[in-house]
């Protein structure tokens, strides 16, 4: 979707500003929502697709007036009423309705520190592909309601395939619970005035990962 | 998206502890799973990590070639794997080529090496103006590269993560692996710095 | 600029919500804000492209997050200061440093319904135009950091000339000093498929008035 | 862009009083013009102003022609012009064509024939949907068009302005000029909504 969190390519935000010495975590509230983020995930009823959708979904004027993990709570609280693991009115009230987990299986500290060094990754068997390394191609004009990975700024635009990474869980489709349906990852490489006209830097590029079904040849053009 | 003061904290404060003991009596979540991945990224897992692969690359060719033909071993080599670096790729700094990591739709960033991202990292001003002005962002950070130099940004747009490789700076001929690792910033491994010059005079 | 003003084609903010019997004005400050935006206007010290400008430079989260009013209100502030008609103290205390308007000419009321009721066209004297009606262009792909009128959404973007306007004043270079450079406006059409992809609604068009400077051949496609 | 209620409402309402008296200290600004301003806007000129220009088109083929060949002259002849409306366009509404005006950049509309735009016509939902779903915006406003019926956007980017003709509602035959005027809503002249049919029995 073309929603708050589409930035690149945006103006007006001013500079960047990195704090030196910066800690982990600046209050004791983001801690807890990182963590508290962490460990709903680890029960397993949503992919990370389906989290960033639910960050996406944000009404830009919020997203973009909120901090990260106050982004993070906020999709924590539409996973888990979405997801049936609390209720409105629970959430409203601040009380538990029914006290069991139910059939959830909750992992405990040790299971998750295991999870956490294996992590998951999201290659999957290799499949053909319809680009190969050097050619040509653009990315489709496409504006989907739902979650994608293409962003608003490389859409239409021509690219070359600088290199295939495998095949990955197509996020477009996972997360909306339309399974991983798995296809080719290229890394394309766009050069900055392709991307920006004249206002880009003639002396840059932008590589980004794009999956096979965001991507069509280049037209050749007389 | 703004920094991290806001003028309702004090609101989300409340809204995020009744939150945790609403799920902890629900048993959804255990407290002690919330002490594991807290301690895990507050101070097991950081930028220290990146930089002993960084150390080690500088020292060792063989080893700076199998990361970059296969980043994921390589790392997992020193130990460092898991969670959001599932699938690495290492991307080598030279005099030619100067690479940059972004994330411009949300904040993917290679834990395993890197920790949790600082909030410049996550904040529209970086996420806006990466792909756009590379050069603009490396000049707020104070670094001015050659015309000549290509930046390149990677927008991390799929699982994978990318770690940068900064180059090694002179002087330092003869350092040991830690203490090179003292020179490898945050910011040199996301592309944002370059890796510190060696005070005068320090140990080799 | 890609400022938070650049709306056209994002997701996520939810219906449209009008509002039965509204009123011109919600809040007496409402009124007010408007009235003295319009009479600083009548000075003559900036033109309406420089008054959009002022707009669109507003953070996009703040610009997201104020009603439309209060936009006008921090642009107003902008334009004063920038033109020095007010100090940055004069602002901070609310007291004026010099009684005097200088040697500004303050139109009264009568002027002023004048000024209203007249108006003032941005059109100039007609000049050769490049492109004929019926003609294939596309949108340069630009983003320049300052004040341009070709929507985002329309950038690299095909479509056909279906009338020419005349000539007007080119905002992009009135809005920064650069005078009013006129240049041939057209009517452009584009289809909703050629904008939004497979997500366009075949049965749409958006019709776009864009100079000619803003303006390329459409490439042929083999 | 939120609509009119907004947390620091009173601390506005301070800044814009305070920056009034300023201005008019200052001899910037004569109150006298303000009142002007503000009777103008609030009372003079409004939507009647279209409805009449419509009701005309509606009831006088002859003016009708003029009206869609040189809307300016025509406009003008019933007294309309002037500011934000000095370059006029008219788009005919047919059974075959659907006209609908936005500014997806600020809010340029015409105010001669409309007077001041409303709070959803500024507001961010409509203008980033109108150009990409409009007929999910008319659903929003419950106007449903036949799938046959072309939808037709008018982006105002320039300082043109587009007033649309919506069309004739059926069994108004006979009705006066006054009496169809009264049927033409503000909305039916941006494109987001359609003229109102007659009161059953209302007098023609």
């Amino acid at each position: 979707m073309n929603g708050g969190h589409d930035l690149g390519g945006m103006h007006g935000f001013g500079p960047v500003a990195a704090e030196p010495d910066e800690p982990v975590f600046h209050h004791e509230w983001e801690r807890r929502a990182f963590a508290i983020t962490l460990a709903c995930g680890l029960l397993g009823r949503w992919n990370l697709d389906m989290a960033r959708h639910a960050r996406e979904r944000i009404p830009p004027p919020r997203y973009l007036g909120a901090s990260y993990y106050e982004i993070w709570f906020e999709a924590l609280l539409t996973l888990l009423v979405e997801q049936g693991l609390l209720s409105a009115d629970e959430l409203e009230t601040g009380r538990s309705a029914e006290a069991s987990a139910g059939e959830l299986r909750v992992p405990g500290p040790d299971a998750v520190r295991a999870i956490l060094e294996r992590g998951g990754s999201t290659r999957a068997d290799e499949a053909p592909a319809r680009f190969l390394v050097g050619e040509r191609v653009r990315v489709r004009n496409r504006h989907p309601l739902g979650h994608t990975r293409a962003p608003r700024y490389v859409r239409g635009r021509a690219g070359t395939i600088e290199g295939r990474h495998g095949t990955y869980v197509f996020p477009d489709a996972h997360a909306h619970g339309g399974g991983p349906r798995p296809q080719p990852l290229y890394s394309v490489r766009f050069d900055g005035i392709e991307l920006w006209g004249k206002d880009g830097d003639p002396g840059s590029a932008v590589y980004v990962d794009l999956w096979e079904g965001y991507l069509e040849p280049a037209p050749e053009q007389r | 998206m703004s920094g991290n003061d806001h003028p309702s904290l004090s609101d989300v404060e409340l809204r995020v502890r009744s939150l945790e003991s609403l799920l902890v009596e629900k048993g959804l979540v255990d407290p002690a799973v919330l002490d594991v991945l807290i301690d895990t990224y507050e101070t097991k897992v950081g930028p220290r990590n990146g930089a002993r692969v960084v150390a080690r690359a500088w020292t060792d060719p063989e080893y700076r070639e199998r990361l970059l033909v296969d980043a994921g071993a390589a790392i997992a080599s020193l130990g460092y794997r898991g969670r959001q670096g599932e699938d690495m790729r290492v991307l080598e700094n030279t005099e030619r080529i100067h690479n940059m990591v972004v994330c411009t739709l949300c904040s993917c960033y290679p834990w395993p090496v890197l920790g949790l991202p600082p909030v410049w990292y996550k904040s529209a001003p970086y996420r806006a103006r990466a792909v756009r002005d590379p050069r603009g962002v490396l000049a707020d950070f104070g670094v001015e590269l050659p015309v000549e130099t290509e930046v390149r940004v990677w927008d991390s747009t799929s699982e994978l993560r990318y770690l940068v490789l900064p180059r090694r700076p002179p002087g330092t001929e003869g350092m040991c692996e830690e203490a090179l690792a003292s020179l490898v910033t945050r910011d040199s491994m996301i592309g944002a710095g370059l890796a510190r010059a060696p005070e005068p005079g320090s140990p080799a």
